[in-house]
């Protein structure tokens, strides 16, 4: 069943490969204009549910990688689509008006990587303590320069007195 | 006539310490128990009384005037209905009182104690007292029942008449029309204690405790010296109006460790009923065996 | 100033004071105030001096071929210092609470005009100006309840049909007296020991109940009093619900004990059906039904609406039981209903002046701190309509329980006693949600209530617990009523009564109160010093408290709401709009006959001169 | 355990008191809290020693901080903190609260919790077993004995200086300062 729908995806979307398929897993690469035709299609053979969106930060190639999984309640294929943005001030559209429960996981990475997804209404802190200065899981972000700046610096009582 | 002034100033005095020391043993014995039904040591007997000591030496906030208030008269609300509740032979005020006036100066605990509570301006306590005062209508409609049956059948409502016919013939609970009430009584008295399945108003888990949440040093130390006089009452009461008062103090005090056992192991086995649960656990067999129980007073039946 | 100028004063300056504040009023607002206050204060110090007297007299020789009398005794003085005091404080309340409304000198000229025919009402020796007042009272009642528009007009007009329907069915109870007895003077009537078919007593007996029963709004008659009070103004709902309601007892008072006499009324039917034994059933269902449909109002005054209804219960099972007990109970527990019902409407009529008109019980919240003489006046109100004791309310309710169950009529006892809890739940909600919990920040600013009402509310505060402490200065003048109604006295001391079978004596149970609670606090005073705090320093399980949203109202009693609520879905209700329908559905029937253009009448009139000849003819054949 | 000795009772009952009922906030701050259950149930009974969960702050006089604390958490330590009335006691498990532990370098750990709030005792171990907490609360009941478990007295002296810290991490705190920063002496009304 995967090995005819990867032949459609290959050819009516314009250069988007599909590196590996099995009977559980397809790993699809399209680039960014091409995602939400993508998932429109995905959605209307079945692939209704959206599983997680994740991020990559691929530093050398100074590029961030986000990916999509989606899944199907009727078989146990799962499609990841994989698409890379520009790393140095990334924005990307949301894909709330296609799946809905997308928001909390454009939240997070926004949180994280600080990537802004425009169309999302929520782009509050989530897990953090609303710092907006640092993104933690940035590869650039060196978390021990990050602590001796914040906890290090505040004294004890004896340094205080 | 001086010595009998005398004798009900001293029982005035005395009778609420020996309440209060009996309410202590009773709790350090209810949390000893329940330790050794779930397999552990337990507390010593006066844990109960090391705890209040520290609360009185901890210093807490209050809300305001009403709230620090309210707990005080909660405590003098239960000290007054202990004078009116006769306990062997001791019995200061039953002068001046009966049944009727003891049923509503027991409204005095639950009011001050929603008030005071309602001062704290904490939703835990707002639902806790909703509870408490829910649960209350539930068990009062089989208890009232109960009441009315002991009274029309002694034709009095003055509860040192009610034991002296008891002492005289024989037990309440013996003679057949108020077995039905008395059975019903051993029903709801869960409920009137505060125990296991009907400590929904003071739940620790849910509500953090129900009304008690902001009560910190001092009003906690009262709240349990309440709590140990409440406990104290709810057996005394059932006793007077079912077991025949007690000829002596020390028949008394094992009635009362009797009845304390049965509320204890029942405390110990029951989960925690929720609040509709429970009235209508109230409002089913309880309330049926208590009207049954009017109906047979009202309408002598011999057999 | 003997009794007879004392006792047509009073009415001349009930009547005269009411239409001066109006005349008045049109040119100042400050002469209005004080002549309302004064007429208030001089109908108050004339009812305290007729203390004790007794008379007739005539003040209105041929009305109507009839001659109208006045008169007094201790019955009619006990209402009459009650209802002079009720609606002096409510005028004074209302000084403040109306100010800003426009209308003002039509509101105090109604005002006053109710109070004036309560006074008639009482005084009346003779069934046609007691008709009179009764009707001015009612009227007046209407103008009042509809006095803010929109929905009072619906509550207004539902009220005025059923007072109508009552008073109509009091007039033909008036004629057929007339008829039988011949005279109409009050006194005539109970001195002629007629001895009647008991049908006919029965059906005199029905009439009047219907007419007092539905101004006293028990069960089956009870359908206006809610939207009624929940609409007027709050000073009126106060008089309203604290007396207005009570000219109905008066009036039942009068047929059964005065008109009839005792042993009329108590013979009324076979054992079990007999007349009063009904009406104690009316009573105990009055008690139970509204006590419990009040606990799922959220609106204020409803809740208060209701209540009134459930404690109207308690006086009716009092004096139709018929022992000199229970009537000695009901008829204290009348006055003692008066103080705390005025009170409680004062005090919502306060929060509402100060917050703008706002009654919800889901939205107020808090007030204890900005208005603390409001909340220890609704809190004493509270207690008393409760029943605790060192009230008023405790000592009336714990004399009719004692009635009852010295007669071991056990079932009513328990439908009376039910009723408290019922009271003690939905009191607790109206006291917390009001007064109790989180201050919004709406309300952070607003102050004290104004010295008029804060006035009003200490006066029934002290009152409440006086005779909470001291009911024997009630009791000695009931005591009196009974022995002029036929009753044995009981032996009523200064501390409560002391029959055989059960004491209650208020002032040790005061004195142990007081001892326990200085006790308790000197205990209290061993721990260490607490800390005031402010509202928002309490447990949020360690999140700091969200504004605003900290507050438990809205479903507070949920779990018991959901057990309660389908079984008391209100019936009566029901059957009224049906029975409305019907006539309705009637009308539009007889309009179809009566079109209105004349071609219609000519044929009918033509068609029965045909039918007549017809038969004429018909019976020649 | 010199629970029995009378004498000690009526000297000073308050000391006493408080060492043989130490109710603790029921509230779970780190990953140290899976050995609170065992040690109050059945096996290890800590109710013996009259140590037993308080429903609210308001009724517990002992706080234990079970393991390492996420930098969220602390806002909700420093807010039950604040409700416990007055003599109170704070016991730290573990090494992560002392110097951060194996989270030393993470974005969102606290590494020394006594910046924050102040600790009477440490108990170590990565987390202490029933049998060491118990060991910690007799160390507990000997610092009460001489009187040196203040770690109260030190947040009420040095309120500023703790506050300060706080506000460093958290930036503005939604609720106001315990004690009045200005003068030292806390306002006591009844």
């Amino acid at each position: 069943m995967s090995e005819e729908l990867a032949k459609e995806i290959i050819d009516n979307f314009s250069n988007t490969g599909v590196s590996y398929t099995s009977k559980y897993r397809m790993y699809i690469q399209t680039p960014k204009e091409e995602l939400f035709r993508l998932l429109e299609y995905l959605k209307d053979n079945g692939f209704k549910y959206l599983v997680m969106i994740t991020c990559v930060d691929w530093i050398n190639e100074n590029e961030f990688e986000l990916v999509y999984q989606v899944g199907n309640f009727n078989t146990p294929l799962r499609i990841i689509i994989q698409v890379r943005i520009p790393r140095n001030n990334p924005t990307y559209e949301s894909i709330i008006p296609i799946f809905k429960n997308a928001t909390d996981y454009e939240r997070e990475i926004h949180e994280l990587f600080g990537i802004v997804f425009d169309g999302n209404p929520k782009l509050t802190p989530l897990f953090l303590e609303d710092w907006q200065k640092f993104h933690p899981f940035k590869k650039d972000f060196d978390s021990r320069e990050y602590v001796k700046v914040t906890f290090d610096s505040i004294p004890t009582l004896e340094e205080y007195k | 006539m001086i010595n009998v002034t005398i004798v009900k100033v001293l029982e005035f005095i005395f009778y609420p310490f020996i309440a209060f020391v009996i309410g202590i043993i009773l709790m350090g014995l209810f949390r000893k128990i329940m330790a050794r039904i779930q397999r552990r040591y337990g507390p010593p007997l006066l844990q109960p009384l090391i705890d209040i000591i520290r609360f009185f030496s901890q210093r807490t906030v209050s809300h305001g005037k009403i709230f620090s208030f309210g707990v005080i008269l909660a405590l003098a609300g239960s000290l007054v209905v202990l004078l009116f509740i006769p306990f062997g032979k001791i019995c200061p005020l039953c002068g001046s009182g009966d049944l009727l006036l003891i049923l509503y100066l027991m409204l005095f605990t639950p009011i001050s104690i929603a008030l005071s509570g309602g001062e704290g301006a904490n939703p835990n306590i707002s639902i806790g007292v909703s509870r408490k005062l829910m649960l209350s209508l539930g068990y009062e409609v089989p208890f009232l029942m109960i009441i009315l049956s002991v009274m029309s059948f002694y034709k009095t409502t003055s509860l040192v008449e009610i034991i002296k016919y008891q002492q005289n013939y024989h037990w309440a609970i013996l003679n057949f029309p108020l077995v039905i009430p008395g059975i019903a009584y051993i029903l709801i008295l869960p409920a009137m204690m505060g125990v296991r399945p009907f400590d929904v108003a003071s739940a620790p888990q849910e509500i953090a405790s129900g009304p008690v949440v902001e009560y910190g040093g001092k009003f906690l130390g009262l709240n349990h010296i309440e709590h140990a006089i409440h406990m104290f009452i709810g057996i005394a009461l059932f006793i007077d109006l079912f077991l025949g008062g007690g000829p002596n103090i020390g028949f008394f005090l094992v009635e009362m460790f009797i009845v304390f056992f049965i509320a204890v192991f029942i405390n110990a086995m029951f989960p925690r009923y929720r609040v509709d649960q429970a009235i209508k656990y109230l409002w089913r067999w309880p309330s049926l065996l208590a009207f049954i129980g009017l109906v047979l007073v009202r309408i002598p039946v011999k057999f | 100033m003997n009794t007879e100028t004392l006792l047509k004063s009073i009415l001349i300056v009930s009547f005269g004071g009411a239409f001066l504040t109006y005349i008045l009023g049109k040119i100042s607002r400050v002469l209005r105030e004080i002549f309302a206050v004064l007429t208030g204060i001089f109908v108050v110090v004339f009812s305290l001096m007729l203390y004790g007297k007794t008379g007739t007299f005539i003040y209105a020789k041929n009305f109507l071929g009839f001659s109208l009398l006045v008169s007094i005794n201790n019955l009619s003085w006990l209402f009459l210092i009650t209802l002079s005091v009720i609606s002096f404080l409510s005028v004074v309340f209302s000084l403040t609470y109306i100010r800003g409304h426009e209308r003002t000198d039509f509101y105090y000229l109604m005002l006053l005009l109710v109070n004036a025919g309560m006074a008639g009402v009482v005084l009346s020796a003779d069934l046609i100006s007691f008709y009179i007042f009764w009707e001015i009272m009612s009227w007046s009642t209407f103008l009042l309840i509809s006095y803010n528009r929109g929905a009072a007009l619906s509550a207004g007009m539902k009220y005025i049909i059923m007072s109508v329907v009552g008073s109509a069915a009091m007039m033909i109870g008036i004629i057929s007296i007339y008829t039988t007895y011949g005279t109409l003077i009050i006194s005539e009537i109970s001195s002629q020991r007629l001895s009647l078919p008991p049908g006919y007593i029965l059906f005199l007996f029905i009439l009047f109940s219907i007419a007092f029963g539905i101004k006293n709004a028990f069960w089956p008659f009870h359908i206006w009093l809610p939207p009624a009070h929940s609409e007027a103004p709050s000073p009126f709902s106060a008089v309203l619900s604290g007396i207005l309601i009570k000219m109905g007892t008066y009036g039942f008072l009068l047929i059964m004990y005065v008109i009839f006499g005792m042993k009329v009324f108590l013979e009324l039917g076979s054992s079990f059906f007999s007349f009063h034994n009904i009406l104690c059933w009316l009573g105990a269902i009055t008690v139970v039904i509204p006590t419990f449909t009040a606990l799922l109002q959220y609106d204020a005054k409803r809740l208060l609406a209701w209540h009134s209804i459930g404690q109207i219960g308690y006086i009716i099972i009092g004096i139709s039981f018929g022992t000199s007990l229970s009537v000695a109970g009901g008829i204290f527990h009348f006055i003692n209903h008066a103080t705390f019902k005025a009170l409680l409407f004062l005090t919502v009529g306060a929060v509402e002046y100060r917050t703008g008109g706002v009654r919800d019980l889901n939205s107020l919240g808090g007030l204890i701190k900005k208005m603390p003489i409001t909340f220890i006046g609704a809190l004493i109100g509270a207690l008393g309509i409760i029943g605790v004791p060192l009230t008023n309310g405790f000592v009336s309710k714990w004399i009719i329980y004692k009635a009852l169950i010295l007669e071991g009529n056990s079932f009513l006892a328990f439908a009376a006693l039910i009723g408290t809890w019922g009271t003690l739940l939905s009191f607790y909600k109206f006291l917390h949600n009001i007064f109790l919990g989180q201050l919004s920040e709406k309300y952070k600013n607003i102050k004290k209530a104004p010295f008029c009402m804060q006035f009003p509310i200490i006066i029934y505060s002290l009152i409440i617990i006086l005779f909470g402490i001291l009911p024997g200065i009630v009791l000695k003048v009931i005591n009196t009523i009974l022995i002029s109604f036929g009753f044995e006295s009981l032996n009523v001391t200064i501390w409560g009564i002391a029959s055989e079978s059960g004491i209650l004596n208020t002032i040790n149970i005061f004195t142990a109160i007081v001892i326990v609670v200085i006790a308790v606090w000197i205990i209290s005073r061993l721990g260490a010093k607490t800390r005031l705090v402010a509202q928002d320093d309490n447990y949020a399980a360690g999140s700091y408290i969200p504004k605003e949203k900290y507050n438990f109202t809205a479903a507070f009693y949920k779990p018991m709401t959901r057990i309660i609520g389908p079984v008391l879905k209100d019936i009566i209700n029901n059957f009224y709009l049906i029975l409305g329908r019907g006539t309705s559905a009637v009308g539009n029937g007889i309009r179809k006959v009566y079109t209105g253009d004349i071609g219609y009448y000519v044929i009918y009139i033509i068609l029965f001169l045909a039918v007549l000849i017809l038969i004429k003819v018909g019976f020649k054949l | 355990m010199d629970r029995g000795q009378l004498s000690k009772w009526f000297k000073h009952p308050g000391i006493m008191a408080q060492k043989y009922s130490l109710w603790a906030v029921y509230f779970c701050t780190g990953c140290g809290i899976i050995e609170v259950p065992p040690s109050i149930t059945s096996r290890w009974d800590a109710e013996r020693f009259g140590v037993m969960p308080a429903p609210s702050p308001r009724h517990a006089n002992l706080f234990m901080i079970t393991g390492y604390v996420a930098t969220k958490t602390l806002k909700a330590i420093i807010r039950t903190y604040e409700l416990m009335p007055e003599p109170k006691y704070t016991v730290a498990f573990g090494s992560c609260p002392i110097n951060g532990g194996m989270y030393w370098d993470s974005y969102n750990t606290i590494k020394h919790i006594d910046k924050y709030i102040p600790i009477d005792g440490w108990i170590a171990g990565c987390m202490p077993r029933p049998e060491a907490i118990f060991i910690g609360v007799t160390k507990l009941w000997m610092m009460i004995d001489k009187g040196a478990a203040t770690g109260y007295k030190r947040y009420r002296e040095n309120y500023e200086y703790y506050r300060k810290n706080q506000e460093k991490l958290f930036g503005k705190l939604p609720w106001p300062p315990l004690f009045p920063i200005e003068d030292k002496n806390e306002k006591l009304t009844v």
